[in-house]
């Protein structure tokens, strides 16, 4: 029931935070705000009153009820759709990291939002409900509607709130979500009538539907559906571009929102449902996916270079992280996994704050250009010194999140395909190059003399601040979110043992 | 007798359609259609329905051509409108609707060539159309009413602002 | 009994002929007047074609359908006539082939 | 005692100073900056102290950084000899250097950003030499790396200096890539990154001569070539000189640059698995020796002169890994650190009091204004050039005489180095008699202070006696003993830094000798913009990477991905328009039409019914 109470606090905060706007204008995000602060209080206070120990088992992936927290109501009956949520560690984790980077969209659009306050507050809030709905929900009915909920509000912050060219960004993501939306929708539908005549009666639910003997090429149009859909959102080369022009067009939550949770659910998606549902045909796809996954990482980087707009550079370094994602997950060894995981939350963080970077710099300068940027560290030193923080988190640098995420990536693909990994890792080389030029272009440089620019404000440095200790933290000390997922990738380790999908790495 | 009557109503129907779609002059052409009208009326009396053939004169041959009338006068068309009419009826521009309506007509033809031999020649007084109207039909009248008043509505909103412009100016 | 029994081919004929007309005056003129009295023409001819049905079977129900039928070109000539009072005021014209933009 | 507090202790200034953003008056920033460094130097003495009394290896575990699987890297220290030298070698010169920026940034706005990045850089460097596996090496590794980055850029108004900055970390990056697939190897096939394990389990499962040692060696090299400046990743090197000259003796200098030395020592167990990489080590050492030596020959910018002969020294250091004399090349890099810091820190003495002026052409006749710096470049340059009796002939010799004894290529290697030692002694003559000889150019406008004399005349000391430290180790790497010494071998050794000399003076003080005709000539002016150039690596460089990378990249900078997907959209829009010219809006049109499909459905209609 708490995780129907979860996502319903956060749809109902929304639609207070937009009535609140008729009884004072800045009302809205101070409720937009308690709102997420609740949530994330009332899930902490849920998972604390686990009983001792439990987030330390491993949970059975064909169990529900075997995990931290489950729930089922029937919905339809008829067509064996219910209302059926679990959590497990992954879940948790994802969920906080929602929750946390709900906060710091909302600290980010701060003072930026005039147009229609309430209306804007209440859309982040419905993302935020739609990502925490499809990090829990365990019926796929019900985990398809939640990808469309959190799409709809996620087009809206876009198309109303956004820059010049929102419509036309708007739209494309629109329709490139859509469209693989409508492709996962065929191929639920197909596995569902596939569980029909395996198991005898109708059903949607994730746990039913595991373990069918899926092959030929019904399996394969059911898999790629899946696998489509996630890429898309991931995104992956070369299903990416519609990511380049939200992210640059959104507003700054808009741009937050999508880089820190909403790519996630890509990743998510394939790791919870794409493989373990079909873990023989993934073993054989897995060379296809790795390869798109090294092709995004170098692609990413190449194009990430070749800009001239501080945001649609950061989008296309986001190409380039989430390669390693995918690279990852197809790798399906413990390693991987785990710095897949660990990409997710990392990069989550450290985009993040780069977007809100560009934020900054746009509400001041009225420009994403970097053309005419350059030398700002003169105006802006403590600017300068957390986009230079964030550009080497963004780079890889030993001691931050970024780094344990690549180097358990690449050091978990290397059992499997050494010579992947030696392209994969050029990417290290490419960040480097894009990430340092963009410093170069923006913060060094001979300054503008005329400019009048001001520093980060105190509500701006914390939040910068409390990213970056998240990072070092993520980066010194990863243990406690390895520990959180440990038992889940152990259960899905279970689950596709028997397929060649498992690489060991030698002892 | 009475059956010439029906088969000279029916040419004078035709023809005096023919040659209200045909005319420069609306108000001319107004005239042929009212007569085309009325032809028809007498059709609906020979054929035992004289409630339709009443209704066909007092409503349409009356009220709705009227209208026809009063909006001819308010837009006040005169020669100029007529000698542009003219023109539009060129030759060339009958071919496409001229073909298209032949080719119509020799399909209705064909479809109907089978239909059922005679008409039944019993006449249903206004009583029983009353009956039947407010009998099966309850449903059918209420939508129109519903229809008439949104065509009132209609009506009254656009014929208004042109008249307020008017008055205005 | 004892009323005019006509051939109903003839009839159906009479009714297909007219809406022909009604038809070819609707494409063949420009005006806008001349179009709504095509109209007309049609709907009477189709008007006809259910009255003579109701002769045939001698029942009231071809008299009730045109009575709908008139209501329908009622309302139409009613709402039809008002359009053409504005698109005379906007396009000073009834020329439909000028006015073939939705927004004006 | 606590042997974490020793990196930790210049973390926390380095925190502490990027919280404070400047607002902390200068001098506790300079306090901070340099107590920090100094404080852990002395913590080192004790240690070092502790060390060589009992001689036991120290071994501290902090945390286990993360645990997947078998993959436990620890964040711990182990401290033997080796890494008690290297610490040493960073905290004492680190110190000094510190030290002597006090005076020479003191003018700088920015001085609280420098000593918080000089002392990153310092905790940095430490955490590489005293890791206990891989891994936390790599994370020192990579972080030297960005503090060279920022210092290198630490004036970035100037663009170039920005350039020269990302050059350095692209070029060494492309290294530590390698590295990293060196460690990745490693870690899979041996299933650990602790380094001593890791040794242990390398002996066991591998033999001499296998293939996987081999390719894992040569990634480590790539590494530890990137990192060190050695062929074919040294350009960026003299690049880097576009940093405070401070920053170019303790980075580019003194500790940064030799850690790929240090690598190879630390794993040397496993180098000498893989006896190609040795060779290859060594080959790379005589290359880089002779072609740094050969292009310092014809520079003119002070700074840039000492950065290639920074690579050249560090060439002979990997000469004595190749040739596994790990001891020698140690030695070599502590000498080395202390000269050629001594020599940095004169030159940016010099630079400091002539308004940062670089080319020594302009210079001369400072011998007399500035004497305490003249002193200090010449022993510094003695020390350079290998003369008897200072440091560096101490340890230039036994890397040389190591050469010797290898079989086979032993002779060829001994050679290049002599030549190499010949060109070190003319270059670093050449620098000394036209800056401090001759005519004045340029007339110093101040004095260097206490806090630039006194690390100098330091420095100084240890240049010349520090030839007979005895390095703690003995328990480090195994041992060779100088069985019979050659005494011709010898001799020549010594003769020819003196020869060396002797052709500077006649060339560039007596001009008894002159080149001048030659220089003139169409060939001589092509081989000195040839040599000028660096040997046009750099320009090969840009041709074969750069160029194509900007050009892909700008050529994809309108995504062809996209197009496909803008291609779909044109199709439909193109039937969007096509299907629109039927939507003309005109009523009979629309009549017409629907006339002609009432006819058609009509048509089709009979033809069913008949």
């Amino acid at each position: 029931m708490s995780m129907l109470v979860l996502i319903g606090l956060l749809l109902v905060g929304g639609v207070m935070a937009w009535l609140a706007e008729r009884i004072a204008v800045n009302l809205s995000r101070w409720v937009s705000l308690a709102t997420v602060t609740v949530s994330l209080l009332y899930l902490l206070g849920i998972i604390s009153g686990l009983p001792e120990g439990s987030l330390q088992l491993t949970p059975d992936p064909g169990d529900g009820s075997s995990w931290l927290l489950y729930l089922h109501i029937d919905w339809i009956e008829r067509f064996g759709i219910a209302l059926e949520m679990a959590m497990d560690g992954l879940s948790l984790l994802l969920v906080v990291l929602t929750l946390l980077l709900g906060l710091v969209a909302i600290a980010s659009s701060w003072s930026e939002i005039e147009f229609k306050q309430g209306l804007f507050q209440a859309n982040l809030l419905w993302t935020l409900a739609g990502v925490c709905g499809v990090f829990l929900a365990m019926d796929l009915f019900l985990f398809f509607l939640f990808w469309e909920v959190m799409l709809i509000p996620m087009y809206l912050l876009i198309a109303i709130w956004g820059h010049e060219k929102r419509e036309y960004a708007a739209m494309k993501f629109f329709i490139f979500t859509q469209v693989s939306g409508l492709l996962m929708l065929l191929a639920i539908v197909m596995l569902a009538w596939h569980g029909q005549k395996v198991n005898g009666h109708l059903s949607f639910s994730y746990f039913d539907l595991l373990g069918l003997p899926l092959q030929g090429r019904s399996g394969w149009i059911m898999m790629l559906g899946f696998f489509i859909a996630f890429t898309v959102k991931l995104p992956s080369f070369p299903f990416h571009t519609w990511l380049p022009d939200a992210h640059t067009q959104a507003p700054t939550a808009g741009s937050v929102l999508l880089a820190g949770i909403l790519l996630k659910t890509g990743a998510y998606g394939l790791l919870r449902f794409c493989i373990p549902l079909f873990p023989d045909l993934s073993a054989q796809f897995a060379p296809v996916a790795m390869g798109l996954g090294a092709a995004g990482v170098i692609y990413g980087a190449v194009l990430a270079f070749a800009q001239t707009d501080f945001k649609r550079l950061v989008a296309y370094s986001s190409v380039s992280h989430m390669g390693f994602v995918l690279l990852g997950l197809y790798a399906w060894n413990n390693l991987a996994l785990q710095g897949a995981i660990m990409q997710m939350v990392a990069h989550g963080v450290s985009t993040a704050a780069l977007f809100m970077m560009a934020g900054a710099l746009q509400q001041r300068l009225h420009t994403r250009d970097m053309r005419r940027m350059g030398g700002l560290w003169h105006q802006a030193p403590r600017m300068g010194a957390c986009a230079m923080f964030f550009a080497v988190a963004s780079l890889g640098l030993p001691g931050l999140g970024n780094f344990v995420a690549e180097f358990l990536v690449l050091a978990g693909l290397f059992a499997v395909q050494p010579w992947l990994t030696a392209i994969a890792a050029l990417g290290l080389i490419t960040a480097a190059v894009y990430s340092l030029w963009m410093i170069q272009q923006t913060f060094q440089g001979k300054p503008d003399e005329q400019r009048s620019m001001s520093d980060f404000g105190s509500r701006e440095m914390f939040a910068m601040t409390a990213m970056m200790i998240a990072l070092v933290a993520l980066g010194v000390y990863p243990q406690p979110v390895l520990d959180l997922a440990q038992p889940v990738l152990d259960g899905l380790h279970g689950l596709v043992q028997d397929s060649m999908l498992v690489a060991q790495v030698r002892p | 007798m009475m059956e010439s009557l029906f088969y000279i109503a029916a040419l004078v129907a035709v023809m005096s359609t023919v040659a209200a779609l045909t005319r420069a002059n609306a108000i001319h052409a107004l005239i042929y259609l009212i007569v085309s009208l009325l032809a028809v009326a007498v059709l609906f009396f020979l054929m035992g329905a004289p409630f339709a053939a009443a209704l066909e004169i007092v409503i349409y041959a009356g009220a709705i051509m009227v209208l026809f009338v009063f909006v001819i006068m308010m837009l006040n068309l005169g020669e100029s409108g007529v000698a542009r009419e003219q023109e539009w009826l060129t030759p060339r521009n009958w071919v496409v609707p001229g073909v298209m309506a032949a080719l119509l007509l020799l399909e209705l033809i064909l479809a109907l060539r089978h239909a059922p031999a005679l008409t039944s020649g019993i006449s249903v007084d206004p009583k029983a159309v009353g009956l039947t109207l407010f009998g099966p039909y309850i449903l059918a009248v209420e939508i129109s009413s519903m229809l008439l008043l949104a065509g009132l509505v209609g009506a009254y909103h656009l014929g208004r602002r042109f008249i307020v412009r008017r008055e205005k100016r | 009994m004892g009323g005019l029994q006509i051939p109903m081919t003839h009839v159906l004929l009479l009714a297909a002929t007219l809406f022909s007309c009604g038809l070819l005056g609707l494409m063949l003129r420009r005006n806008i007047i001349f179009m709504l009295m095509s109209l007309e023409v049609m709907l009477n001819a189709a008007a006809l074609a259910f009255v003579a049905a109701g002769a045939k079977w001698g029942q009231a129900d071809g008299q009730v359908i045109f009575l709908l039928i008139l209501t329908v070109a009622a309302a139409e000539v009613a709402v039809g006539l008002g359009l053409v009072l504005q698109i005379q005021r906007r396009f000073k014209t009834l020329d439909m082939d000028q006015a073939n933009r939705l927004r004006g | 005692m606590a042997i974490w507090l020793i990196p930790f202790l210049p973390l926390l200034s380095a925190t502490l100073l990027m919280v404070s953003t400047g607002r902390m008056p200068r001098s506790l920033t300079a306090v901070l900056g340099a107590g920090s460094v100094g404080l852990a130097a002395l913590l080192v003495a004790l240690l070092a102290q502790g060390f060589l009394a009992d001689g036991q290896v120290r071994e501290v575990t902090l945390w286990t950084w993360m645990a997947v699987d078998n993959f436990t890297p620890r964040v711990a220290f182990y401290v033997d000899g080796l890494t008690i030298v290297m610490m040493s070698v960073i905290t004492g010169v680190g110190f000094l250097i510190h030290l002597y920026s006090i005076e020479f940034m003191w003018d700088d706005e920015s001085l609280c950003r420098y000593f918080a990045y000089m002392n990153l850089f310092v905790a940095a460097m430490l955490l590489l030499v005293m890791a206990d596996n891989l891994l936390l090496l790599y994370l020192g590794w990579e972080g030297v790396g960005v503090c060279s980055y920022l210092l290198v850029g630490f004036w970035y108004r100037d663009a170039d200096n920005g350039k020269a900055a990302r050059k350095a970390f692209v070029v060494t990056r492309v290294g530590d890539t390698a590295m990293a697939l060196g460690l990745f190897l490693l870690f899979t096939e041996l299933g650990t990154l602790d380094i001593q394990p890791l040794m242990v389990a390398a002996n066991a499962n591998w033999q001499v001569g296998d293939t996987l040692p081999i390719v894992a060696t040569a990634l480590l090299l790539g590494g530890a070539v990137g990192k060190s400046a050695q062929l074919p990743l040294h350009t960026w090197l003299p690049d880097a000189m576009a940093g405070p000259t401070p920053v170019s003796a303790l980075i580019h200098a003194a500790t940064m640059v030799t850690a790929g030395v240090y690598l190879i020592a630390r794993n040397y167990q496993l180098f000498l698995l893989a006896p190609p990489t040795m060779q290859a080590v060594a080959w790379i050492g005589v290359a880089t020796l002779l072609l740094a030596a050969f292009t310092a020959l014809a520079q003119h910018d002070i700074k840039r002169i000492l950065a290639y002969s920074t690579i050249s020294q560090i060439g002979y250091m990997f000469l004595a890994l190749g040739v596994g004399a790990f001891a020698s090349g140690i030695f070599h890099l502590m000498t080395h650190a202390f000269f050629k810091a001594l020599l940095f820190l004169a030159a940016g003495a010099v630079i400091h009091c002539l308004h940062h002026e670089h080319n020594i052409f302009r210079m001369g006749g400072l011998r007399t204004r500035l004497p305490v710096v003249f002193w200090s470049f010449l022993i510094g340059s003695a020390a350079l050039a290998a003369l008897p009796f200072t440091s560096g002939f101490y340890s230039k010799d036994a890397i040389l005489l190591s050469a010797w004894e290898q079989p086979d290529i032993g002779p060829w290697l001994w050679a290049g180095g002599l030549l190499g030692a010949l060109l070190t002694s003319i270059y670093s003559f050449r620098l000394v008699f036209i800056v401090f000889f001759g005519e004045a150019q340029t007339e110093p406008d101040r004095q260097p202070g206490w806090r630039m004399a006194g690390p100098l005349l330091l420095l100084c000391l240890l240049s010349l006696i520090g030839g007979w430290f005895a390095l703690p180790l003995s328990g480090v790497f195994p041992e060779n003993g100088h069985a019979q010494v050659n005494h011709s071998v010898e001799i020549i050794s010594i003769a020819t830094p003196l020869l060396g000399l002797l052709l500077a003076y006649l060339l560039f003080l007596g001009r008894q000798l002159s080149i001048d005709k030659l220089l003139a000539s169409p060939t001589g002016q092509a081989l000195k913009s040839f040599c000028l150039s660096g040997w046009r690596i750099d320009n090969l460089y840009n041709a074969l990477w750069v160029r194509p990378y900007t050009n892909l990249a700008h050529w994809w900078r309108n995504e062809p991905i996209d197009q496909l997907y803008n291609a779909v959209v044109a199709a439909s829009q193109w039937s969007h328009r096509t299907l629109l010219g039927l939507q003309t809006g005109e009523l009979r049109w629309y009549a017409t039409s629907m006339v002609f499909g009432l006819v058609l459905l009509l048509a089709i209609m009979l033809r069913n019914a008949t």
